[in-house]
């Protein structure tokens, strides 16, 4: 196996919670986001990452930009730790490096146009002279389904799939090798959703470009990835090839996902699988993490936590239960 | 407080209704307006005016000023001179009582004149040497190295005042001054927030010198019970103050509103000759070493326009070459008047041209703490401009300036306003080093004029000392002007001399 | 786009983008009345000395404090002096020294104050010195200075500075605090910005609203402040005029010549007007929500 | 945030430190001992050098700074030559009337500007806006003598309203202390009142049209709530700034408006105290107004994490 | 379920409804000519190419983006039988939030980051509801309860930008939700949520509508989740609604070409992963120059010189199902023409 492009090995961010006091007194407990989560991504990879809203996936994905100081862990990209590089070591690796932002509107500075938003990735990395960079612009532009007529708009007069299609372009003008994609078409309609991923693809293959795909879209997710990740309350619970991963779940949890979702040409009620409240991972919290709304969750479960252990080749499973079938 | 000072407007308040002694119809305080906070009370160690003007009612000298300038007697009872002129033996008024209700003796004034000799500035000059001693409770003697013909007008000197403290207080006190309160004055010191306002209360048990109230001397009454000193810093506020009925006094008051004040009609001004306005120029360092180029700039000033703009009311001001107030008979000389108010920049050129000046640059220093000072020294600035010279103004704060005026290297010329002194020997500009200027001709000049035979040849000898500064060009008069002290029209008996005197001054309600 | 359009395509984006700036200025009637007031008075200052023989120094001390008329159309002060040529003058003292401290200090105060939002440590070293800073009253440091370097009309210009460049430091550091936490400014450090750019580009824009106001207040504050401080000697030397001593001077004959503050007070007025004018015309002109608005009026 | 602020106070003593050299440095530079306004004007410079030894300034730098130090750590500030008092106790003296001034100030500041700014934000280019900004910029550029005397001679003169000059301490009664309070107050606040108007104006101005105003608006929520509730609130770091900043510069703003209403505060005892050299009074008013400055930004910044909970200033 | 009777009363009526922008050259339609009508108790989805003018539609029924930008109205909106576009603005506040709420399309924008949570939610309803400050926390947390954040105790004393992108939704939706508005107007509400979640969300709108006969106006682009919900369905392209119908008609015979174009697009779980998706060709042209004649005449592959010189009619094909285009009658050949 090729030595993966980035690989983060048992990331681990907390947030406090406060007591009644507020913030005046030290935090009662902990919110573990990242609890401990492993994953690599390979050159030219899609990784697919899904999971419950509020498992941590912005987080890891803010953690590989440095956005979020992680409490633990490491990244490594090209094998380098993310992490313990200062920020001048870093810099360089920006241009690698990109994120779409779930929030595609905020990541946008209200005071510049468009255009002057496209071209200030290339400016910070010196690419090209004022024309050249005006003519990418405008490539990206298009390639997003903008027309030359928003270069002077300001991003507060797009509509919010418009913004979400410049956050893109603004990651892919400075071909970067590395993409985190967090829900970078929830808010296209299918044609331009379709129109955008098309255009991953083939950058994809045209450069050397790999993308951490964050999206509640399992439809999405499954067609872009390769590997897929499934995420709950901080940890992988389950990781595999997309194909192998649709043919054989194995985690009750990614079952239960992939069992409500939809097909709008099956118009009738569809059967909601997951059940109860998703708690929250607090320094007490013990056992499997999804032993509370598992129906198959045994006394062993409550108390211990099951490691992501490889169950089929490529086929990573953290469950006591599948372990079980893995070695059978 | 000083918040219950009966403005008009508030006099229906209740705070303010107390003040009023309805049996009289006079007020019961005056509230007076000073320029600044006294540095001290200690009339000895400082030559403030505004600290002598209020210790003045607390303290009393052994003799004073009347309103003629003659020293005549306040503590003193009355006093001989020996035939050689060096002892002088003075008696005292007896059952006079300090306000701690002890009696003033010889041991009292002794000690106090004793103090006053070492650690006043002025005394310490003129009568250095001197001795005094007791004779009995009642009589004391001065003796003086040298017999000269100012050592009663030293002593009666307004200035940094020969007060008579107990013994105690005056055996005890620092140089940093007294910090108990004790006269023989008509008015008993009360309180004194630093900063804000002195107040003084009667005292009732003051026993007055006999006489027609006359400058410091003569009856004086307490007629209003309470004087409080306001300290007002600002000329505006004072104004305004007045004008509201604020202060029923307000001192150094700008010339310049004369008329505005003398419209009010519930107004009414007290105006006294002052003081001069005097250029002094740098002789031992610097372009005006040279003798030529003094003479110029003392050709080029006109002195109208400097006084027109320094003092403003023409009412105020006066052209007159002498050092001394025009009705000192003895001192107002006006040797030199060719060399005063010349106003021809043409002979100044020459004047230039043939000292050869190159357009080196005159520095003249002036604060603008003092606006009769900076304004003056403005005109004369413009005026030397025309005549040829590079003049140019440094205007420092006080502090500053002082330093630099001290300095020959840091100044070619500046210009101050000096009260009037009474004698030639407290000119400053005879004063080594207050310019600069020490020749032998200074000196021997006067030597000249304390040791005059009599009062004419002291006289003569000041004309010739007098032409003699105008003739080197170390200084010259710029004009005289008049101070004036506005009261509101409701008060009485108020005298104006040297400084305010409120000891028998009423406000009518 | 077929390759051979791209230099048209970035010609008319070229061209769109100058007509998108001149009609952005044009439109901005704030930014425009600011500006033409105050090249206006500058010119005044520069152009009517030039063409006019009277000497702004020249006394007439017969006619001192004369009231407004033909000959002088501002009066004249207690000299006799003109003024209406004085403010003129002065204008060139003022707004020089005026806009060089409001100029510095904003520049100074805008660097200190986005260094110390963004750099904790900074943050309590910097603004403590500036508390500090704050508290010496700008006359103690002017006599200071001018004891230690002369009295030359750096002298003013550096005293007033330290003096308003704390207060221009706090400001620009309490917009920066809210600006850098906004998402934006991740998404730029995510595309690899230098700090210095984040702090140029995002920072910056978002604290000029207060600091063009604040700039204006220092502006106008400076110009008495000038005048204090050249008295004390650390500035212009007398007899030169400012609006500050023309002023100053005005106080002491405020009653008697009301004209001496009115004229003056006036231009001074009006000159922050203009000022503040532009400062808010700048400040929408940055804003692009107000464009928007403008246009349609 | 306990620790914040410990440290924050803890960070007092390097700056009381630094600030101690600084203006020891700045006293030591200004030219003049205290003897020269001691001895007047007609004093030689002899005797002015003979004083200015004995009282200890001609020593080296080091010496006397050393001396100081020492003393002010002992709690001694030096003794003021000017009034024969004790540093502290002068401070402490004159230090009432300012805050109450700068209190009044502050209050009339406020009532005034705060709704103004907000008015004018959000009228923006309509003439609301534009003569509020005029007027403003009129506070701003004129001149705080010519406003004192105006008012001193409108209000006290002419209308006799209210007493021109001087100052009634609270012992004197609430209404007298008011009255006497009222005229300075307002010229000193009329120009931070000015600035704060423009500040709020112009931060008001950035929230506008921020996403969260229109859920307000879409939530029902009423104009005014939406302008002092959502806008107010967002807006308000640099408003708090600028108020603190305001609150801090009234504190040593006072000295033309003291001056001129006579009132016995801080800012009358430092011109007085620079003017006669009075150097212990000097150096002791600036650390203290160092220490005013401190706390005051201390809760400004305190409140930074109270009206916008992303600022975190205890935050590493 | 999608049978909404007929004869219930119309709560929400657009009519010709234009919403003009100023361009920096020109007005810019972005909402050109629509009408639409809803009724009580009825679910209408959305759906539309990005920039068809969905968001701004919406909002303008609350009249939220004339506060912001220079906006003209043409046409009306009748609600209630008052044409809100005629109300002084100050008396909208008591239709907003009370009556008609609405979920915007990007949360953390739309919450106010100096204020918990808690804090927002309580707002709405102590405005609406009089509702005492307890008890308006106690809704709060039941309503976010019912959205399935996880401990709302906690979340209440959040500030939004501590919450994850999903959380964010959830708190608009709860805000919207609170005072059980006769109208919701729900802008891409789910974007954000995982399907378990979404499913949640879809269900309480569900619930809400027919315990209280609540109206939606449901934007997305999730057709899956439009098919779920919709009673009937409206495709928006560049500011004009090209087909109407209730949703199973609208799934089973789409007529537009447009609509059939983004049914083809959806990449469903049996699409082939190696092969591109299938997307409409062209690009939607900017509002500056929006074609004359049929509006997607530029991307259609039926257009001819009629439909790009000419405004097609709107067509009712079969009740109910109205379209607005030239070719609609030519079905096979443009299926066809599609693949
Ligand atoms: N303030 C504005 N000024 C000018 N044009 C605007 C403004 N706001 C929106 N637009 C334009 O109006 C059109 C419609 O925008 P709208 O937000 O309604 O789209 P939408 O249908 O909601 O799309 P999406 O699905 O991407 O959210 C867009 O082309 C957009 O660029
Ligand atoms: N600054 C913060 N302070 C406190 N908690 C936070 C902060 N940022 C994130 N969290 C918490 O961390 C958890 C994970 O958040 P994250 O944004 O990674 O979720 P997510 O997987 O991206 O969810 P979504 O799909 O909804 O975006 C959430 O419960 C969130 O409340
Ligand atoms: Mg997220
Ligand atoms: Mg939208
Ligand atoms: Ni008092």
């Amino acid at each position: 196996m090729t030595k993966p492009l980035l690989e983060i090995k048992n990331l681990k961010k907390q947030y406090p919670i406060y007591g009644p006091m507020g913030k005046m007194f030290r935090p009662k407990t902990h919110m573990n986001a990242v609890a401990g989560l492993s994953l690599e991504i390979h050159e030219k990879e899609t990784y697919g990452l899904v999971g419950e809203s509020g498992c941590g996936k912005s987080t890891t994905g803010r953690s590989i930009v440095k956005l979020v100081t992680p409490d633990e862990g490491e990244i490594l990209y090209q094998g380098s730790d993310l992490l313990k590089l200062s920020n001048r070591e870093y810099k360089p690796l920006c241009r690698d490096l990109q994120m779409i932002f779930q929030d595609s509107l905020s990541s946008m500075n209200p005071r510049q146009r468009i255009g002057q938003i496209l071209e200030e990735p290339l400016i910070i990395h010196e690419m090209g002279d004022a024309d050249e960079r005006r003519r990418q612009v405008m490539e990206i532009l298009t390639k997003v389904g903008l027309s030359e007529e928003y270069f002077f708009r300001y991003p507060h007069e797009l509509s919010g799939g418009q913004v979400q299609r410049l956050g893109i372009a603004r990651a892919l003008i400075i071909k970067p090798k590395l993409i985190i994609c967090d829900e970078p078409v929830s808010a296209l309609d299918v044609s331009i959703q379709a129109q955008i991923l098309n255009t991953l693809t083939s950058l994809q293959k045209e450069m050397d470009l790999s993308l951490l795909f964050i999206s509640h879209d399992i439809g999405v997710v499954r067609y872009i990835s390769k590997r897929i990740g499934v995420m709950y309350l901080g940890t992988l619970v389950e990781e595999a090839d997309t194909e192998e991963l649709f043919a054989n779940t194995l985690h009750p949890y990614t079952k239960a996902l992939l069992a409500s979702v939809p097909d709008f040409s099956v118009a009738k009620k569809r059967e909601v699988v997951l059940k109860g409240e998703q708690p929250v991972r607090t320094d007490e919290f013990r056992g499997c993490v999804f032993h509370t709304r598992c129906p198959y969750a045994t006394e062993k479960c409550k108390t211990e936590q099951p490691e992501l252990r490889e169950i089929a080749p490529g086929h990573k499973a953290a469950c006591h239960l599948c372990e079980g079938a893995g070695n059978a | 407080g000083c918040g219950a000072s009966g403005s008009s407007s508030d006099s229906s308040s209740g705070s303010t209704a107390s003040t009023a002694s309805t049996s009289t119809g006079t007020k019961d305080v005056l509230n007076l307006a000073i320029t600044a906070n006294p540095p001290t009370l200690d009339s000895h160690i400082s030559d403030s005016n505004i600290a002598a003007e209020i210790a003045m009612n607390i303290y009393e000298p052994l003799f004073a000023m009347n309103a003629d300038y003659e020293p005549t007697a306040v503590l003193a009872d009355s006093y001989e001179v020996s035939d050689d002129g060096l002892v002088y033996t003075i008696k005292l008024r007896q059952g006079i009582k300090f306000h701690n209700g002890d009696e003033m003796k010889a041991d009292d004034v002794v000690a106090s004149m004793t103090r006053w000799l070492r650690v006043s500035s002025k005394a310490n000059a003129l009568l250095d040497g001197s001795v005094f001693a007791k004779v009995d409770d009642y009589t004391i003697t001065l003796t003086v190295p040298q017999a000269t013909s100012d050592v009663l007008q030293i002593l009666a000197g307004p200035a940094q005042f020969a007060a008579i403290y107990p013994q105690s207080i005056a055996e005890n006190a620092s140089d940093d001054g007294i910090t108990e309160y004790i006269g023989t004055g008509p008015y008993k010191f009360d309180d004194w927030k630093k900063d804000q306002y002195v107040q003084l209360v009667k005292n009732e048990d003051y026993q007055s010198p006999k006489g027609e109230p006359s400058g410091f001397t003569g009856e004086k009454t307490a007629a209003t019970p309470t004087l409080k000193y306001i300290v007002v810093t600002d000329d505006a506020t004072r104004e305004a103050g007045l004008k509201t009925g604020e202060y029923d006094s307000g001192e150094d008051i700008s010339q310049e509103f004369y008329a505005e004040m003398a419209e009010d009609d519930s107004l009414s001004i007290a105006t006294r000759a002052s003081g001069s306005l005097n250029l002094f120029l740098n002789t031992t360092q610097g372009v005006l070493k040279d003798e030529k180029i003094r003479q110029a700039v003392l050709a080029a000033l006109n002195s109208k326009d400097i006084m027109a703009a320094s003092i403003g009311d023409e009412n105020f001001y006066t052209l007159d070459p002498g050092w001394f107030n025009e009705s000192n008979a003895q001192w107002s000389s006006d040797a030199g008047k060719e060399y005063y108010n010349q106003n021809d920049p043409d002979k100044a050129k020459k004047l230039l041209e043939e000292a050869g000046y190159n357009n080196e640059k005159i520095v003249l220093v002036t604060t603008p703490d003092y606006n009769e000072m900076y304004n003056a020294t403005l005109v004369v600035q413009e005026e030397l401009r025309q005549a040829g010279f590079n003049a140019e103004v440094e205007s420092y704060d006080f502090n500053t300036f002082m330093e630099h005026r001290a300095d020959p290297a840091q100044f070619d010329m500046f210009i101050t306003s000096n009260g009037y002194n009474l004698l030639p020997v407290q000119l400053s500009v005879l004063t080594a080093k207050w310019a600069g200027l020490d020749t032998p001709e200074v000196s021997e000049g006067i030597k000249a004029i304390r040791g005059a035979a009599s009062d004419e040849d002291a006289s003569k000898a000041w004309d010739d000392l007098q032409l003699y500064l105008y003739e080197y060009g170390a200084a010259s008069v710029l004009g005289h002007y008049s101070d004036m002290v506005v009261t509101t029209s409701k008060m009485q008996n108020f005298e104006y001399f040297r400084y305010p005197v409120f000891w028998n001054a009423t406000v009518s309600q | 786009m077929a390759a051979a359009t791209t230099s048209e395509v970035n010609n008319k984006i070229l061209k769109e983008q100058k007509e998108i700036r001149r009609e952005n200025l044009l439109t901005n009637s704030r930014l425009m009345i600011g500006f033409l007031g105050f090249v206006f008075i500058v010119l005044c200052a520069v152009l009517i000395p030039m063409f006019s023989s009277v000497d702004p120094n020249e006394m007439e001390i017969s006619a001192r404090l004369t009231p407004p008329s033909l000959h002088h159309i501002f009066g004249t002060d207690e000299f006799g002096r003109d003024l209406f040529i004085r403010v003129l003058y002065g204008a060139r003292v003022s707004l020089c020294v005026s806009s060089l401290v409001a100029v510095l200090s904003a520049i100074i105060g805008t660097i200190i104050g986005i260094y110390a939002s963004f750099f904790k440590l900074l943050d309590h070293i910097l603004m403590r010195i500036c508390d500090g800073l704050i508290a010496i009253p700008g006359m103690l440091l002017a006599i200071a200075l001018m004891a230690a370097f002369g009295n030359t009309s750096w002298t003013v210009v550096v005293a007033l500075t330290i003096v308003y460049t704390p207060s221009v430091a706090r400001m620009v550091r309490a917009s920066a605090l809210v600006t850098k936490e906004q998402t934006f400014v991740e998404a730029a450090k995510v595309q690899g910005a230098s700090n210095v750019r984040i702090l140029c580009k995002l920072i910056f824009p978002s604290v000029i609203s207060p600091l063009i106001v604040q700039a204006s207040f220092i502006f106008a504050q400076s110009i008495i402040a000038e005048a204090s401080l050249s008295f004390l000697g650390a500035g212009i030397p007398a007899p030169a005029a400012s609006w500050g001593n023309i002023l100053q001077a005005s106080k002491t004959v405020l009653t008697k010549a009301p004209w001496t503050a009115v004229f003056p007070g006036i231009i001074v007025i009006l000159c922050v007007l203009c000022l503040n004018l532009l400062g808010d015309g700048l400040r929408d002109y940055l804003d692009p929500h107000m464009i928007g608005r403008r246009k349609s009026k | 945030m306990p620790s914040y602020i410990l440290k924050r106070i803890l960070s007092l003593i390097p700056v009381f430190f630094v600030m101690s050299v600084v203006i020891f440095l700045v006293v030591y530079l200004i030219p003049g001992g205290p003897a020269a306004s001691l001895l007047g004007m007609e004093a030689s410079q002899d005797q002015i050098n003979a004083l200015n030894t004995e009282l200890g300034f001609n020593r080296p730098f080091l010496v006397q700074y050393g001396d100081w130090v020492m003393n002010v750590l002992r709690g001694d500030w030096g003794t003021s030559y000017l009034l024969k008092q004790p540093v502290l106790q002068a401070i402490g003296e004159h230090f009432a009337p300012t805050m109450s001034l700068a209190v009044c100030a502050e209050i009339f500041t406020l009532i005034f500007s705060i709704p103004f700014g907000i008015l004018a934000a959000y009228k923006h280019g309509t003439t609301v806006d534009t003569v509020t900004v005029s007027v403003s910029m009129v506070g701003v550029a004129i001149p705080g003598f010519l406003l004192s005397m105006f008012l001193m001679l409108l209000f006290g003169v002419t209308l006799k309203w209210l007493p021109v000059a001087g100052y009634a301490a609270m012992s004197e009664g609430f209404g007298q202390h008011l009255r006497y309070l009222l005229l300075p107050a307002i010229s000193l606040g009329v120009a931070q009142a000015a600035y704060i108007t423009r500040m709020t104006r112009s931060s008001m101005m950035d929230v506008l049209y921020m996403g969260y105003i229109r859920t307000a608006r879409a939530k029902g929520v009423r104009e005014s709530a939406v302008v002092f509730k959502h806008m107010l609130k967002n807006a308000a770091p640099t408003i708090l700034t600028a108020i603190g900043q305001s609150f801090g510069g009234l504190i040593t703003g006072t000295i033309v408006t003291e001056t001129l209403f006579n009132i016995p505060g801080l800012g009358m005892l430092i011109i007085s105290s620079i003017n006669q050299r009075d150097v212990f009074v000097i150096q002791g008013v600036v650390l203290f107004v160092t220490l005013v400055y401190v706390l005051v930004n201390l809760v400004v910044d305190l409140t930074y994490g109270l009206v916008d909970p992303r600022i975190q200033m205890g935050k590493k | 379920m999608k049978n909404v009777e007929n004869q219930s009363q119309v709560l929400l009526e657009i009519k010709d409804l234009r919403v003009l922008f100023q361009g920096r050259k020109k007005l810019l339609p972005a909402v050109d000519g629509v009408n639409l009508s809803i009724r009580q108790g009825e679910i209408v989805g959305v759906v539309g190419e990005s920039g068809s003018g969905k968001s701004v539609m919406s909002q303008t029924i609350l009249r939220l983006r004339e506060h912001e930008s220079e906006v003209q109205y043409e046409g009306s909106i009748l609600f209630d039988g008052q044409d809100i576009l005629k109300l002084p603005l100050a008396s909208m506040s008591k239709i907003r939030g009370n009556q008609i709420s609405v979920i915007f399309q990007d949360p953390l924008t739309s919450l106010n980051p100096v204020y918990t949570v808690g804090n927002q939610m309580s707002e709405v309803l102590m405005l609406h509801k009089k509702m005492s400050k307890q008890e308006a926390r106690e809704k709060s947390i039941e309503l976010l309860n019912l959205t399935g954040i996880p401990s709302p105790e906690r979340c209440i004393k959040q500030y939004p930008f501590e919450l994850s992108g999903g959380m964010q939704q959830r708190v608009m939706i709860a805000m919207a939700l609170a005072c059980e508005p006769k109208l919701l107007i729900a802008d891409e509400p789910t974007t954000a949520l995982d399907v378990t979640i979404q499913e949640q969300i879809l269900d309480l709108i569900v619930e809400l509508n027919k315990k209280l006969g609540m109206s939606v106006l449901f934007i997305t682009h999730d057709l899956s989740a439009m098919a779920q919900l919709c009673h009937s369905v409206r495709v928006m392209y560049l500011g004009q609604i090209v087909e109407e119908a209730a949703t199973a008609e609208l799934f089973a015979c789409p007529s537009h070409p447009y609509t059939r174009g983004l049914l083809s697009c959806i990449p469903r779980l049996d699409t082939d992963r190696e092969e591109e998706l299938p997307v409409i060709p062209g690009v939607v042209p900017p509002l500056t120059d929006v074609p004359v004649g049929c509006h997607f005449c530029t991307r259609c592959t039926l257009a001819d010189e009629k439909c790009r010189e000419e405004e097609p009619p709107v067509t009712e094909v079969t009740p109910g199902h109205k379209v607005k285009c030239w070719k609609y009658g030519q079905t096979e050949k443009e299926k066809e023409a599609v693949q």
